[in-house]
């Protein structure tokens, strides 16, 4: 017989990373549900909230990263303050997303949240603003929808909202290397 | 002075480990020191040995160094006193449970054997008879607060013969109990096992109840408290009230009342519930017509009086005024109950916005057929049938963020019971109930959960609500979820009641202030121990029951009120009680009066006292002193002392170990 | 008065109206938005679930070249940069640790000097509500507005001290000063999906239903908003929602500047009321609001 | 006297001060369950950890005494309600103080033991012996 829990695929460790770098007591949640019930989005989620914490308690690494969950977090953050138990749920959330980041684990259903991000960022590094038309643009072309959203395009262009140039900061140079000692400090801890 | 060092083999327990006559040579050699050792020393033999010594040796004081204190110190005590000595002359040296049993290099222990020996005959040396102080017994108590466990204390105490007062400070006696429906687990009705309690309080000559009163104050010690009791001005007088009630038929003034939970009118005299003990009303001077008018104007007449027209006893008096009471008691019970958790601090729940969002409190009177819907379950808002009641259960119970982290312990129970009885009342409605964790542990209380969901058909959701709302057709939303299913829950529901925790009443920080009661983070008072002592506090003769020690429901709280009445009445079985006499002393030649150690006297034993050169010096009240010696530590002359742990006495201890 | 100015990105393009109308206010009642030279983009979701020292630099790399303008407070109108350049600032505050790192990142020293602060805290708290209703000249009586706050102005409290996390009630304040009334509703802070308006569109139109929904069932007439994300995504997306769910939400989505601009008088294409895709001139139209 | 002066096979005489109600007791536990530790301490016992005033440190200390360990109820658990609070207050300050006038730190010890830790007042016991052990004869007061 299966067991799907078994100790010799749960990693004792993960709960303790998470909890150091949440900073917040994930062994302390008794499993009231309240996070998953006020949860915006736990409806399109894999796994509730309550259960993701629940599988980060036993260790169960693998299932925790390949769910969708952490990348359907709207970062509302509606669970952190209702938690009866001061637990920092979205900040778990957010801490799971840079662990799977790290570690390149993005779930083949929820694959366009990780690229939009990454966009969004390259976009900032290369101009220090959001550059609207140029992130939708190269995520529909990425995500393969090139057509997403095109009727909202020219309705938003002729209102005025659209940039066609990207606004571009005087010292970008500086930007770059924000972007480039961040990632030197993330990666030595 | 002379000592005695009788040494123990404790069969081989010591004297396998440790060279007893190494330990008896080592001793007697010190001048002025008698040693000897024996087989047994705590066995009849041993002890008549003991006594013989002291006699012919004539010693002045005597060390046994054998097994722990804890063990045989009361026993050597007694062959003191029977020897001769003051009982305080004695000295134990712990060679067995600190020596013997916890070491192997027979040297060592024995080396160490002879300086526990040594360290005690240092201190012997120091030693002073010392004798137990003797007071009195005042035989008549105080019970504070008349809730079922105030009450059932004192009939308990009254029954033995004693007197006893009770002091309520709303108007009648019965406490919460008096509001519920029915009581679980077995449905009897609360006022049917309630109100012949409160009856057989009120007829017993033994028992005095001053309701409408608050104690302001209480000093003295165990066998001797004096209190000081506001009695409150009722408008009313009790001797001349028949209790007929054409006051309230014809006051004018409507208001809430609080007993019906802001649920029902009351008028502004008023009896807060029918059976009302006294049945005896008052006058709510704050809404009170008259009053008020006299307020603004105090040169009128003032307005309305109708109640004093009316009363065909001449029963109102406007011009009454508090009356104070000071009274002694021997002992004191404690038993203020709780107060329900205020849900205002739920925003997620409306913070009280909703009309129907209910406290359980409120439900009770709901279901209560003398209640202010007769027991119909009418929505507060439009006064409609409520059809779909969704239960939410820790609302102010194990919730951290709301700083409530422990279980209210009731709320299980109660909200099955109420489920219950919703589905009594309206067989076709729908019950739905949020829980956490379902703690039913009591005789029958997991049969009853048993029967809500079997029988009843109340349906259980494993979670807690995350929002409550209002939507446009004025039903509330309740997203909640339930866990086991992993899924969210969303019912659209005509009532929702809050499962409100118990949290302590308002007065307990006050009252545990002046009483010398300590209370927990969470403000219920402590008991002195959490296993063996549940009804005594750290106060001699001050005593506590029911819901201000912590959450409990009806028969744990009368099982405690039964605990404490027996300790009062232990307490009064005695005619004088004697006191420790380890305790504190000040040398008032020293003292500069500049009471640190009142500051950390844990128990308000440091007085004033002024001597004849007017200087202010400190003053142990050795009734009250509990002999912890925190004040000679903060000392900065050394004024103050220990008897029985002086200085001199620890000093010479540690001195001996050069 | 003197105040730095973050507009954030999406003032600059999708949101220039709240930019617009936020600048005309302020003028009126003589508070100086000085906007912060080169500041940089907040980083958004993005930043913060992806590298965690980054999205605590960015913000505070716009901190420090606030300190130019002599200010020493930054207003702010964007609700979601708002949040991260108040959560950078209580890290700088509160963690020495995390401070060391962010100031590395960022290659210049910085202790959280300047203070953050979102324009309706400015309105309501340092200009104060009595002063603003003074400031009105076109009474907005009639006008039923819900103001809908989201997430990230309120949450978590512990960091934004903004107002009472389930039930605000500053921006209600500031909108009744111009004589509007604003009604009492559930939705004030549901999430309306953010971030995911490109990325889970369907989340965001179920999200926005609901709020629209709870907002009209309360007889609101328009919505007042604080926060661009929240702005484009119940209006940009109001007409998918009309269609997906079958529902004729005609619902005008307002920046609350822009509500407070009309009832001072000024004109309303300097306030950018042309610019929205639920055009709420016809309604200001019939309320006699706007010739 | 000369052999105590050698490091090696140094036998510190340690004292323990013990409130009556949890460490004494904790102590006497340890007796009952037979754990074996180092039997360099001698135990004197008061009723509160409030009542070890500072002047049995001075004493203890300028007495040959090398180590002296105060121990009481663990915090919330005091007999006399928050004796152990204050002893701890007076304790890290004189301790300071002692530090600054030389004495080394590991002399001076406190700790919190209850009536059911045995195994834990043997590990003190032992710890406090081993770190007085390293430290060598107190000399600093002669």
């Amino acid at each position: 017989m299966k067991y799907l829990l078994n100790v010799k695929n749960l990693n004792s460790e993960f709960v303790r990373e998470i909890q150091a770098e949440s900073k917040t007591r994930i062994l302390h949640c008794y499993q009231c549900g309240k996070c998953s019930a006020g949860c915006p989005i736990a409806n399109e989620m894999e796994y509730k909230p309550n259960q993701i914490i629940r599988m980060i308690q036993l260790g169960m690494e693998e299932s925790v990263l390949k769910a969708n969950t952490m990348w359907l977090c709207a970062s509302c953050i509606t669970c952190t303050v209702r938690c009866p138990r001061e637990i920092d749920i979205a900040e778990i959330m957010d801490v799971l997303r840079r662990y799977a980041f790290k570690r390149g684990i993005f779930p083949a259903a929820v694959a366009d949240i990780p690229v939009f991000n990454r966009i969004f960022l390259r976009n900032i590094k290369l101009f220090g603003r959001l550059y609207e038309l140029g992130l939708i643009g190269f995520f529909n072309l990425l995500t393969g929808n090139p057509f997403k959203d095109v009727l909202l395009g020219p309705k938003m262009f002729f209102k005025g909202k659209i940039n066609l140039i990207p606004e571009r900061i005087k010292n970008a140079s500086e930007i770059k290397d924000i972007f480039k000692r961040s990632a030197e400090i993330e990666h030595s801890d | 002075m002379k000592i005695g060092v009788f040494v123990c083999h404790c069969g081989t327990n010591i004297s396998a480990v440790i060279d007893v006559q190494k330990v008896v040579n080592d001793l007697a050699k010190m001048p002025g020191v008698f040693a000897m050792d024996y087989k047994f020393m705590c066995s009849d033999p041993g002890q008549n040995m003991i006594i013989s010594e002291i006699k012919q040796k004539k010693l002045d004081a005597v060390i046994v160094a054998a097994c722990s204190p804890c063990l045989h110190e009361l026993t050597f005590r007694n062959t003191l006193i029977r020897g001769g000595l003051n009982p305080y002359m004695l000295e134990i040296a712990n060679i067995r449970e600190q020596d013997s049993w916890v070491h192997t290099d027979r040297d060592k222990a024995t080396e160490k054997a002879v300086r526990l020996a040594k360290m005690a005959v240092a201190k012997a040396k120091r030693n002073q008879p010392l004798f137990p102080q003797e007071v009195s017994v005042e035989k008549s108590c105080l019970v504070i607060g008349g809730g079922i466990a105030g009450i059932q204390a004192a009939i308990d105490i009254s029954s033995a013969g004693y007197q006893t007062v009770i002091v309520e400070k709303e108007p009648s006696i019965g406490g919460k109990m008096a509001m519920f429906d029915k009581t679980f687990p077995t449905l009897d009705c609360s006022a049917c096992i309630l109100t012949p309690k409160m009856v057989q309080a009120s007829q017993s000559k033994k028992v005095k109840i001053y309701t409408y009163s608050e104690v302001e104050e209480i000093g003295g010690y165990v066998g001797n408290f004096n209190a000081r009791i506001r009695v409150k001005a009722r408008s009313v007088n009790m001797e001349k009230c028949t209790g007929c009630g054409i006051c309230w038929q014809k006051c004018p003034v409507k208001v809430n009342s609080e007993f019906e939970q802001n649920l029902g009118p009351r008028k502004a005299v008023y009896v807060p519930f029918a059976q009302a003990v006294p049945n005896v009303p008052v006058i709510d001077c704050v809404n009170c017509t008259y009053y008020r008018s006299k307020r603004q104007n105090p040169e009128s007449k003032g307005l309305c009086r109708i109640c004093e027209k009316f009363c065909p006893a001449g029963a109102i008096e406007f011009d009454q005024k508090d009356k104070i009471i000071e009274e002694k008691f021997g002992a004191v019970i404690v038993a203020t109950g709780f107060s329900a958790f205020d849900h205002k601090v739920y925003g997620e729940y409306g913070a009280g916005r909703y009309k129907d969002v209910v406290t359980a409190l409120q439900f009770e009177r709901l279901l209560n057929s003398s209640g202010p819907t007769q027991g119909k379950i009418l929505r507060p808002s439009d006064s409609k049938e409520a059809r779909t009641i969704v239960f939410v259960q820790c609302v102010g119970s194990r919730d951290e963020s709301k700083g409530v982290p422990y279980c209210s312990r009731v709320c299980c129970m109660y909200t099955a019971k109420q489920a219950l009885l919703l589905k009594e009342h309206i067989p076709d409605a729908n019950a739905y109930v949020f829980y956490i964790d379902i703690r039913a542990a009591g005789k029958n209380y997991e049969e009853f959960i048993e029967r809500v969901q079997d029988e009843y058909g109340v349906l259980y959701l494993r979670g807690r609500v995350s929002k409550i709302y209002r939507t446009g057709d004025g039903a509330l939303l309740v997203r909640g979820a339930d866990t086991l299913s992993g899924t969210q829950v969303e019912i659209s529901a005509d009532m929702v009641v809050l499962a409100t925790g118990l949290v302590s009443n308002p007065e307990t920080v006050k009252l545990g202030q002046m009483i010398g009661i300590p209370y927990d983070k969470n403000r219920f008072f402590t008991e002195s121990h959490p296993k063996l002592a549940p009804a005594e506090t750290q106060t001699a003769g001050v005593f506590i029951c029911g819901a201000c020690q912590f959450p409990k429901d009806i028969p744990d709280s009368v099982a405690q009120a039964g605990a404490a009445a027996s300790k009062v009445l232990g307490l009064f079985s005695q005619e004088h009680l004697m006191l420790e006499p380890v305790l504190a002393c000040v040398n008032q030649k020293i003292c500069n009066g500049c009471f640190h150690c009142r500051a950390v006297c844990p128990y308000n034993a440091i007085d004033e006292e002024i001597l004849k050169d007017k200087s202010v010096v400190a003053r142990v009240i050795e009734s009250k002193c509990h002999g912890c010696g925190n004040c000679i530590s903060a000392c900065p002359v050394s004024a103050v002392d220990l008897k029985g742990y002086t200085n001199e006495q620890i000093l010479e201890q540690l001195q001996s170990l050069r | 008065m003197k105040y730095a100015y973050y507009p954030g990105c999406s003032l600059h393009s999708t949101s220039r109206e709240y930019d617009m109308s936020a600048k005309e206010v302020s003028t009126r009642l003589g508070i100086e938005l000085i906007e912060a030279p080169d500041w940089v983009c907040c980083g958004a979701t993005p930043a913060h679930v992806t590298m965690h020292v980054l999205s605590q630099a960015l913000p505070v790399k716009s901190l420090i070249n606030a300190k130019q303008t002599g200010a020493d407070t930054m207003a702010v109108c964007c609700a979601a940069c708002f949040s991260r350049l108040k959560i950078a600032n209580y890290h700088v505050l509160n963690d020495p640790g995390k401070k060391a790192k962010i100031n590395r990142a960022v290659g210049a020293e910085y202790n959280g000097e300047v203070a953050v602060k979102h324009l309706l805290e400015i309105l309501a708290k340092d200009f104060g509500l009595e002063n603003l209703k003074g400031k009105m000249t076109a009474k907005l009586d009639g006008l039923k507005v819900a103001c809908y706050y989201g997430c990230l102005l309120v949450r978590p409290r512990k960091i934004m001290q903004f107002d009472d996390e389930e039930n605000p009630t500053i921006m209600d304040a500031v909108v009744e000063t111009t004589g509007a009334k604003t009604v009492d509703w559930p939705g004030k802070v549901e999430c309306c999906g953010a971030s995911f308006s490109i990325t889970k569109t369907g989340v965001v139109l179920r999200l926005c239903r609901d709020i629209l929904q709870l907002a009209s069932d309360a007889g609101a007439e328009c919505i007042a908003v604080a926060c661009p994300l929240c702005q484009s995504n119940l209006d940009l997306r109001q007409p998918e929602v009309n269609k997906k769910y079958d529902k004729k939400f005609d619902m005008p989505v307002l920046y609350f500047t822009q509500i407070l601009g009309l009832a001072m008088g000024i004109d309303w294409k300097k306030l950018g009321l042309d610019k929205h895709i639920v055009s709420p001139l016809k309604f200001l139209k019939g309320k006699n609001i706007i010739k | 006297m000369e052999e105590k002066k050698e490091k090696n096979g140094f036998e510190p005489r340690l004292v323990g001060i013990l409130c009556r109600w949890c460490s004494y007791q904790g102590a006497d536990l340890a007796g009952t369950s037979r754990l074996k530790y180092e039997p360099n301490m001698t135990v004197l016992r008061v009723p509160c950890s409030a009542r070890m005033s500072p002047l049995f440190l001075m004493k203890g200390l300028t007495s040959d005494i090398d180590g002296i360990l105060f121990s009481g109820c663990h915090p919330g658990d005091c007999h006399y309600i928050s004796g152990n609070m204050n002893a701890r207050r007076r304790f890290v300050i004189f301790k300071k103080l002692l530090e600054f006038a030389g004495m080394e730190p590991e002399r001076i010890q406190m700790s919190w033991c209850s009536a059911s830790e045995d195994k834990k007042w043997a590990d003190i016991v032992d710890s406090v012996t081993i770190e007085v052990k390293k430290t060598g004869p107190n000399n600093k007061f002669k």
